[in-house]
């Protein structure tokens, strides 16, 4: 029940706001709704986290055999928890920015909220593509509608690069489907389909482009960096924080039951290129002016080795990576968060015109600076734990790769202190002059963000405890 | 039968009421109540109450599926007469002559969904493809007009040539001209008159249904006939003839699939390509559609590539879905001045509802989710992922289909995000009220497929 | 050689030489006149496969009505001169070679198999009767019989909608 | 057993809290407010470490592990949150948190002139810096110290970049932090080699199951610690950060650059003694790592001309004489080191600092001088630390300096040898220094020169008591050769090194050698004194090096060299790749295939030409295709 | 009589009428063309039916079988006439515009 409220909530939110004209009270509303999201995940982990609240299932179409079903496991409820989560602040922190016709705006950002939720529940192989494709559509509008100067070419780009993924992946979903044994799409029966090895070897791939293209993992990025640098922030911050989670779920919820055989024969070919891809793009990190590309390329970076983490088939990368979900969401979300308030305030990007904000702004700077370590991955910052039980898995895996990998920590430090001297430090200049400091408002959000970093990078059990069960239900394929 | 029957009358009513009606406007008032009539009296087909039930010993076969689908082409008709019947009273001096016209070719269209008689075929298909020449030159005046109903003509004739000499030779064959005999073989030494047959009558639906490399005229005779009568040929006439395409394989040459399995896959794949890639460069999005008829034509295709029970829902569907988005944008279209893309600029901010109910519909042609054309897809390529063989076929046409998205974009982009204080379409709002009931149907559609399919399955 | 196979071999060759003739003379109207004469060929061939009453239908309607009725047409538009411009000399190369091409892959499906060779047909038999046609034609064909009717009647009407002056 | 160890978590809580009050009470709170917060609290968690000391004198005291929490416990790794209190840890809080509190009050006068907003900044970061050093030094496990280790990382960049606006200081942080991040990945990827290895990162279990490892694998363990430790303890080939980070404030050098932070590498092989016992290939490779580094450092100390800089190679050389030591299994002699150099660097960088703040920030030795009669006590404190840091006796730099000596003559003469030369260059460089800045007459400006006062006294009395240190902590380990059982250090962490004393075979020399050893070291060491003093009071040197000079005051070119194998070809190669390999590569083909489909398009349609003729002839040739297929499919 | 050699002039016939159709640019002969294609598929029916005919009179001599091709062939005819009554006042329509019945001239739509 909860998992459907889940979703209904924000569909029928972002529904109401396209006929909430005024400004104010769209804004308004559309965070409240987020908060109700919040609101009830919370109070399904924390009290109704029992069996008949994590499945729902409804009937939809017979005759194809795809039921509604949804079901909120281990990975899902995390990256559940993430999406309410991030909302609220998103919308908080953008409480200042200007949008023409907003309530068309808000409208299709909950819209969005309700696809991405729908991609993390559902539990029926069509239901899935639909949500999969549902979360693209209102992100297409609100990138091309509300982006930058190049906003229209880069959209469609990236709409149909992905388009093109999830088609593949369509392709092979009804592959499957033809070889369940009851003709059904149910989670569980494509689980139990029994593939030869030849057939898992194209399937896989069918479906890994499809996630690959999401995630992104090298070298199938290059629609990223254009898109967040033209999507308006708050939309960027959606497409980071969430959207590239679909790819990394997809993977532990489809690819991997799946195609067990389909992995193992190519877990070193996926996890090298997310390896190649890690380092290729924090090098590249490192020569950006834009901070949003800078920010885009350090992402690939680290989804590359989430992305990884999830190949190495043993528990501590499973493990890292999960609660790297959450981590991820969190510190970007506060990075993308930054960046919204100097462009917002400066109109500019580029590292090369800014400078000594932290004269002018120290409550920014500062907690920017927690954000960018947590981003580093310091220690009892929530990203260590990922990051240090990621790369024992990666190490556990194969030692080279953990060791290549680790040059990224590195590379890392090197790129974001960059940006935190080019940005903060250093003397003022004629654009950064009269800044001020932010609003309360702004401060809040990102207070929220640097608790939510440090709980989590002192205490992360509790997280543990939740991803558990879809760990142990990945290694049990592997048994 | 009954479809046969009534829309032959009213095509005589029509006439006659030309000659005795003077006021024009009248003649889409009767129309839509003709369409009606013949909604009603194709639901009496369907269940089975006919006014003469004989079947012409084995000449017509009812089989619920054509009657259902023939409803679904009635709906559009009915649909098509409410958008745009005003427009078509306008096209010329003979206004009563179009509808009259347009209700023959529904007769055609009835026969060539029932047929169980390859000469029942070819005068179905004779029916529908007369008028249309008339109608493709029904704007007198305009050069584009006449020169489309010539080339429709001359490649039209043409291809019956094509069709009789592959009658003949399933004759010389069998023996026969009933489709359901056409599988036993007067002795087995006449197969080859049985290949050259079934090959030169695939190439003359082939011709019919736009498929390349037999499609040529479908651009030129798009463009330059009446609007209003394009989206007519497009949608209606084009759904039929596949339907007939679907019964005469699936009836008639089931049994040997394996002799044009290969060629129509070619078909397929020659005109997915086609169809797709040249409509990425139009400029104008009449032509455009042109283009994109012939690419969904395509995809239609692989019904009759796979022939199973997916494939029947499939084309069911797809008619459905085709022929609502392309009635609908048709619809928008005819009233426009301008048909480049660059016109469409701005339009979401002169008219959001229009413009977004044409997004409903490109998206629908696009095949995204949430629309009816996303099943409709889905359901064709379902089928042929059943065959289980032919896959790289399936993957090749999901790639196509996602350039489709490029050109069906391109117009929402206009309508959207360009700059521009989109042309004046004058619009009532009864006609923007079918706007949306179509929009509306289509995201049904697209929710719930089922409501449609149920209806193969029902009593 | 019997009578039956000396008129087969007379007529196909007028038919054929009266094809070749219509498809390459430049004036239209001796296009025309070859024409009747092919009809004429064939309308005997019809005799011989003793389908009189097409044979008769063939020449009243084919070589009667239609022919004529091109005639008009043609004297219309007195395209009598050999006006018309030549196509360019590669475009006639590829058509006769398709058109040469297409008759050759006919013929090599059909030596294919030898079985074929056979099938005689001769002279005799009741078929082509009028009277047998005609029960045929209203007993069981009645209802192509009826849709040629709305067939010709849209035909009719398109006729004026298009052919109708002052407009 | 309830007793004051259970409320060690304490002594890093203080700090914690005192950075979290200066550090969100920033705009509120009074400069003298703060400051006597930020003091306040190490002052706590000082007396605190006390009372634990007391408690770890006793006899026969074991280790005691105090579980705080749950961490990290997935995967069949269990690291709990979890602090482990013996001696060494003990001895440790004593030095960070003693040394730390006399630093705070040197900088509450010394960071006088700063905005009241930037200094509680100022001790937050500092009290943070303590707390994460706490840590480092209290963890039991593995995990926990890396959480420090990486921390005291992050105080540093923090505080090296203190003055943010300049952008040189900010390079030399961020220098500082991506060079320690170098050794973290070593040191980290060790870590996952012990996780493989023992399955765990708690030292206890590690360490008993230390014997039954490989040779091989502990070597490759004890080595990537290693490189953990060069780079937080500024060793060859990670140590060109140290001097850069002199750009921090003083007092922060003195604490962070010199007393604690850069011996955590000290530290954390003295703790996993047993690993690097079992493994003598690291062994030998620590010993003459540190060997090197000392020399290296002591030859560019000697052509410095910046005070700061002066002190900050001799600490890169002193820590290169604790690895030595390490390196030679005398992990007593080397933690004596660390305590005594804390106490003497300390010492000098507050003098430095002092001799600094009374010129107006000054550090050019060169406009210096002089100074003996304006500033007393700076002077004979300095002075004395002088004298620690030379190694004469009986102030405490001799005894540790000559412990781990000793001890690497046992091991092997040559080391003995190359480390006196090393003792004799210091003694030379650090009085050079003295003089030059103390002795002969002033050489600043005017104004600069009657500006000149002694400092207030919360900089003068840290100076008086590290001084006294400096001069009596040599005689808690004093050579068994005077008396039994004299070395009262060695007994108190003998538990810590039982097991690596019970391997190891080096049987230090016999008595008469070591007096002779003593007796030469002591001679040449007061003769270099002698001549460095006399030299350049008289004359001191205020031209220019230049031939070999040259060289050694440009540090031998290595920053340049890693400029130019490191951070150009990196950049170069972000370049290629941001230019090339991502635009026209990868992103190309991408677009290309956009592209193509349009070409595609535009070249198809010129199918369509519009004529009949066309048309007629592509169906036909149409039709002859598929005859063909079919036929040739049925044959 | 075999029944190849029919097969084969009907054969030759129509693709006489499909060479004339691609090689002719006059609107009307193109048209005649067509014609000609149509007449062979009408006698290579009536050849069919006779042979079918054959097949069976052996022991029936008064069997139908063979009429439905010809009343095929009927039907043939009759679509025929329609469709010259149609493709002729289109012609001529054409005429009026352009003056010409050259369908080289017809390339206002292309592309």
């Amino acid at each position: 029940m909860i998992a459907l409220l889940l979703i209904l909530i924000p569909l029928i939110g972002g529904v109401a706001a396209f006929f909430i004209k005024d400004e104010k009270r769209v804004k308004t509303w559309s965070f409240v709704v987020a908060l109700a999201g919040l609101a009830i995940m919370s109070f399904g982990l924390l009290f109704a986290y029992n069996p008949d609240n994590k499945v729902f299932v409804a009937e939809w179409l017979p005759q194809l055999g795809s039921t509604f079903a949804l079901l909120m496991d281990g990975a899902s409820a995390i990256l559940c928890l993430l999406t309410v989560f991030t909302y609220p602040i998103i919308f908080a922190s953008t409480w200042k920015s200007k949008y023409a016709s907003p309530h068309i705006f808000y409208g299709l950002m909950l819209l969005t909220q309700a696809g991405l939720l729908g991609v993390f529940l559902a539990a029926d192989g069509l239901l899935f593509y639909f949500f999969w494709e549902l979360a693209l559509i209102p992100v297409y509008f609100l990138c091309s509608k509300w982006g930058g100067e190049k906003r229209i070419a880069v959209t469609i780009k990236f709409f149909i690069y992905t388009f093109i993924g999830s088609l593949l992946m369509l392709v092979g979903l009804l592959y499957l489907y033809y070889q369940t044994p009851d003709a059904s799409f149910s989670m569980q029966s494509l689980y139990e389909v029994k593939l030869t090895v030849q057939q898992q070897a194209w399937l896989f791939w069918l479906f890994f482009i499809a996630f690959a293209i999401k995630m992104p993992v090298f070298p199938f990025h290059t629609w990223q960096p254009d898109t967040y640098e033209q999507a308006p922030t708050a939309v960027t911050m959606v497409l980071s924080a969430l959207m590239v989670k679909m790819g990394l779920f997809a993977v532990v919820r489809w690819l991997i039951p799946l195609f067990p055989a389909g992995v193992l024969m190519f877990d070193n070919v996926v996890i090298g290129l997310s390896v190649i891809g890690m380092i290729y793009a924090s090098i590249l990190a490192m020569q950006q002016d834009d901070i949003k590309r800078l920010i885009a390329y350090s992402s690939i970076a680290h989804i590359g080795l989430m992305s990884a983490a999830l190949f190495v088939n043993n528990e501590s990368g499973l493990q890292g990576a999960m609660i790297q979900f959450f981590s991820h969401g969190v510190n970007v979300l506060g990075m993308w968060i930054v960046i919204e308030l100097i462009e917002r305030q400066f109109g500019t990007r580029k590292m090369s015109e800014l400078g000594g904000l932290a004269q002018k702004a120290p409550a920014l700077s500062i907690l920017l600076v927690i954000v960018a370590l947590a981003n580093v991955a310091l220690p009892l910052t929530n990203a260590f734990i990922g990051e240090f039980l990621m790369f024992n898995g990666l190490f556990k895996f194969n030692i080279w790769y953990a060791a290549v990998g680790g040059l990224s920590i590195i590379l890392s430090a090197i790129y974001t202190l960059r940006m935190i001297q080019k940005v903060f430090y250093g003397n003022t200049n004629e654009v950064t002059a009269n800044a001020v400091d932010i609003s309360w408002f702004e401060k809040t959000s990102l207070a929220v963000i640097v608790v939510a970093i440090f709980v989590m990078g002192v205490y992360p059990k509790p997280v543990f405890g939740l991803v558990q069960e879809t760990v142990t239900m990945i290694l049990e394929i592997f048994k | 039968m009954n479809l046969i029957l009534i829309s032959a009358l009213w095509g005589v009513v029509m006439m006659f009421s030309g000659l005795f009606i003077k006021n024009r406007s009248a003649a889409k008032t009767i129309a839509i109540v003709g369409a009606l009539v013949l909604l009603v009296g194709n639901l009496f087909d369907l269940g089975g109450k006919m006014i003469i039930s004989s079947n012409f010993n084995g000449m017509l076969l009812y089989d619920r599926f054509a009657l259902l689908f023939l409803t679904v082409l009635v709906l559009a008709l009915l649909i098509y007469f409410l958008l745009s019947g005003k427009d078509i009273a306008a096209v010329g001096n003979h206004p009563y002559e179009y509808f009259a016209l347009i209700f023959f070719i529904m007769s055609g269209v009835g026969l060539v969904a029932l047929f169980n008689n390859l000469l029942i075929l070819f005068l179905g298909i004779e029916i529908i493809s007369i008028p249309l020449y008339i109608l493709t030159g029904a704007d007198k005046r305009n050069l584009k007009s006449n020169e489309a109903a010539l080339k429709y003509f001359l490649m039209g004739a043409f291809s019956t040539g094509i069709m009789l000499m592959g009658i003949a030779f399933l004759y010389g064959a069998t023996g026969s001209f009933q489709v359901d005999r056409l599988n036993l073989l007067d002795g087995d030494n006449f197969r080859i008159f049985l290949i050259i047959g079934i090959v030169m009558i695939m190439i003359a639906m082939a011709f019919k249904v736009s498929a390349a490399p037999f499609h040529f005229w479908t651009p030129d005779v798009y463009d330059g006939a009446p609007t209003v009568f394009t989206s007519f040929m497009a949608t209606i006439v084009k759904a039929s003839v596949f339907i007939g395409f679907l019964n005469l394989f699936a009836n008639g040459f089931g049994g040997m699939m394996d002799t044009w399995k290969p060629s129509i896959a070619i078909i397929v794949a020659l005109t997915l390509f086609i169809g797709n890639v040249t409509a990425v460069y139009q400029q104008s999005v009449k032509r455009m559609l042109a283009y994109s008829s012939i690419a969904q034509a395509g995809f239609m295709l692989f019904a009759v590539f796979a022939i199973n029970d997916m494939s029947k829902l499939g084309l069911l569907l797809y008619a459905a879905a085709y022929c609502l988005a392309t009635i609908g944008i048709f619809a928008v279209l005819i009233k426009m001045k301008d048909y480049t893309i660059d016109g469409f600029n701005g339009l979401a901010k002169k008219e959001p509802l229009v413009a977004l109910v044409l997004t409903i519909c490109l998206f629908s042609l696009a095949g995204i989710p949430l629309t009816a054309g996303f099943f409709a897809k889905y359901f064709v390529l379902a089928a042929a992922v059943k065959t289980g063989t032919y896959l790289w076929l399936v993957i090749f046409a999901v790639l196509m289909a996602a350039v489709s998205v490029y050109y069906y974009f391109r117009v929402i982009q206009a309508m959207y995000f360009k700059e521009g204080n989109g042309q004046d379409i004058e619009t009532t709002p009864v006609f923007k009220g079918l706007l949306v009931t179509v929009a509306a149907l289509i995201i049904l559609l697209g929710l719930f497929p089922s409501l449609l399919l149920n209806w193969l399955t029902l009593y | 050689m019997s009578i039956t196979e000396i008129l087969f071999w007379f007529l196909s060759a007028l038919a054929l030489g009266g094809a070749l003739m219509m498809v390459t003379s430049k004036n239209p109207v001796y296009s025309v006149l070859w024409l009747i004469v092919v009809f004429f060929a064939i309308s005997g061939h019809y005799i011989l496969l003793n389908a009189q009453f097409l044979a008769i239908v063939n020449i009243i309607v084919y070589a009667g009505a239609i022919m004529v009725l091109f005639l008009f047409v043609i004297m219309l538009m007195n395209l009598n001169a050999n006006n018309e411009p030549q196509k360019n000399v590669w475009m006639k190369i590829a058509g006769a070679v398709a058109g040469g091409s297409l008759f050759l892959v006919f013929v090599a499906a059909i030596r294919q198999t030898e079985a074929l060779k056979i099938q005689n047909v001769n002279t005799g038999g009741q078929t082509g009767l009028i009277h047998l046609l005609g029960k045929v034609l209203f007993t069981d064909y009645v209802l192509p019989f009826e849709i040629a009717s709305i067939l010709f009647l849209s035909a009719m009407v398109g006729a004026v909608v298009i052919g109708k002056k002052g407009d | 057993m309830k007793s004051i160890i259970d409320i060690v978590y304490l002594v890093p809580l203080f700090p914690l809290i005192g950075f979290l009050i200066n550090g969100l009470g920033r705009k509120s709170l009074s400069k003298s407010l703060s400051g006597i917060i930020g003091s306040g609290v190490i002052l706590a968690s000082f007396i605190v470490s006390l009372l634990i000391f007391n408690e770890t004198r006793a006899e026969g005291f074991t280790a005691v592990t105090v579980d705080l929490f749950e961490f990290i416990n997935v995967a069949g790794l269990n690291i709990p949150f979890a602090f482990q209190v013996d001696q060494l840890s003990v001895l440790f809080l004593l030095i960070i948190t003693g040394v730390g509190f006399l630093i705070h009050v040197y900088s509450t006068s010394y960071m006088q002139q700063e905005e009241a907003h930037h200094y509680a900044r100022y001790f937050s970061f500092l009290n943070l810096f303590i707390f994460s050093m706490l840590l480092l030094v209290l963890g039991a496990n593995y995990l926990i110290m890396f959480i420090g280790w990486e921390g005291v990382g992050l105080c540093s960049y923090l505080l090296i970049g203190y003055w943010f606006k300049n952008t040189e200081y900010n390079n030399a942080a961020r220098k500082a932090f991506v060079m320690n991040r170098i050794g973290d990945l070593g040191f980290l990827i060790g870590l996952f080699f012990i996780i493989q290895q023992f399955g765990t990162l708690t030292y206890t279990e590690v360490f008993s199951q230390a014997s039954g490892a490989s040779v091989g694998v502990l070597t490759v363990i004890t080595l990537l610690l290693f490189v953990g430790a060069t780079g937080k303890s500024a060793q060859i080939p990670l140590y060109t950060w140290l001097p850069d980070a002199m750009a921090g404030p003083t007092p922060v050098s003195a604490l962070i650059h010199a007393a604690t932070m850069v011996t955590a590498g000290i530290y954390m092989i003295a703790r996993s003694n047993i690993l690097y016992t079992l493994a003598p290939v690291s062994q030998t490779v620590v010993a003459v790592i540190g060997l090197a580094t000392a020399i290296l450092a002591a030859t560019i100390a000697i052509k410095q001309n910046d005070i700061k800089k002066v002190l900050a190679y001799s600490t890169v050389s002193q820590l290169g004489y604790m690895f030595l030591g390490l390196g030679v299994g005398a992990y007593t002699g080397a933690v004596f080191h660390v305590m005594t150099h804390a106490f003497f660097k300390a010492l000098l960088f507050l003098g430095a600092g002092s001799v600094i703040h009374a010129m107006h920030h000054e550090q050019d030795i060169r406009k210096m001088g002089g100074l003996v009669k304006k500033l007393p006590t700076t002077h004979w404190t300095f002075l004395v630390g002088c004298i620690a840091i030379a190694g004469i006796p009986p102030f405490s730099g001799f005894f540790s300096k000559d412990e781990i000596l000793v001890n690497a003559y046992a091991h092997n003469p040559i080391l003995y040898w190359i480390g006196l030369g090393g003792a004799l260059m210091t003694a030379f460089y650090m009085f050079r220094l003295y003089a030059m800045t103390f002795r002969g007459s002033f050489r600043g400006t005017q104004e600069q020169e009657h500006h000149l006062q002694e400092s207030p006294w919360q900089m003068t009395l840290p100076l008086i008591v590290l001084a006294v240190l400096a001069m009596i902590a040599g005689f808690i380990g004093m050579p068994e050769i005077f008396s039994a059982d004299s070395h009262l250090l060695e007994h108190y962490l003998a538990p810590v090194f039982a097991e690596s004393t019970k391997l190891s075979d080096t049987h230090l020399p016999d008595h008469s050698t070591e007096y002779l050893l003593l007796g030469v070291s002591i001679v040449l060491i007061a003769g270099s004194v002698f001549y460095a003093w006399n030299r350049f009071s008289k004359k001191p040197e205020t031209e220019d090096a230049v031939g070999f000079g040259k060289v050694l005051a440009n540090k031998w070119y290595v920053d340049e060299l890693y400029d130019a194998i490191i951070s150009k070809p990196l950049n170069g190669l972000g370049y290629v790749f941001n230019r090339y390999v991502e635009k026209s590569g990868i992103d190309g083909l991408v677009n290309g295939v956009g592209k193509s489909v349009q070409w595609g398009g535009r070249q198809l349609r010129l199918l369509q030409s519009g004529q009949v003729g066309s048309y007629i002839l592509w169906m036909v040739l149409g039709i002859l295709l598929f005859f063909v297929i079919t036929i040739t499919i049925l044959t | 009589m075999p029944i190849n050699y029919y097969i084969i002039l009907a054969v030759a016939l129509f693709s006489i009428g499909v060479a004339g159709v691609l090689t002719r640019r006059n609107a009307i002969i193109i048209f005649m063309c067509i014609e000609l294609m149509l007449n062979a598929v009408n006698l290579l029916l009536v050849a069919f039916s006779k042979m079918h005919y054959e097949n069976v009179a052996a022991y029936n001599p008064f069997s139908p079988v063979g009429t439905d091709a010809q009343l095929f062939v009927f039907f043939i005819m009759v679509v025929a006439a329609a469709e010259v009554s149609v493709g002729l006042a289109i012609i001529v329509m054409m005429y009026r515009n352009i003056h010409s019945v050259d369908v080289n001239f017809l390339n206002r739509l292309k592309h």
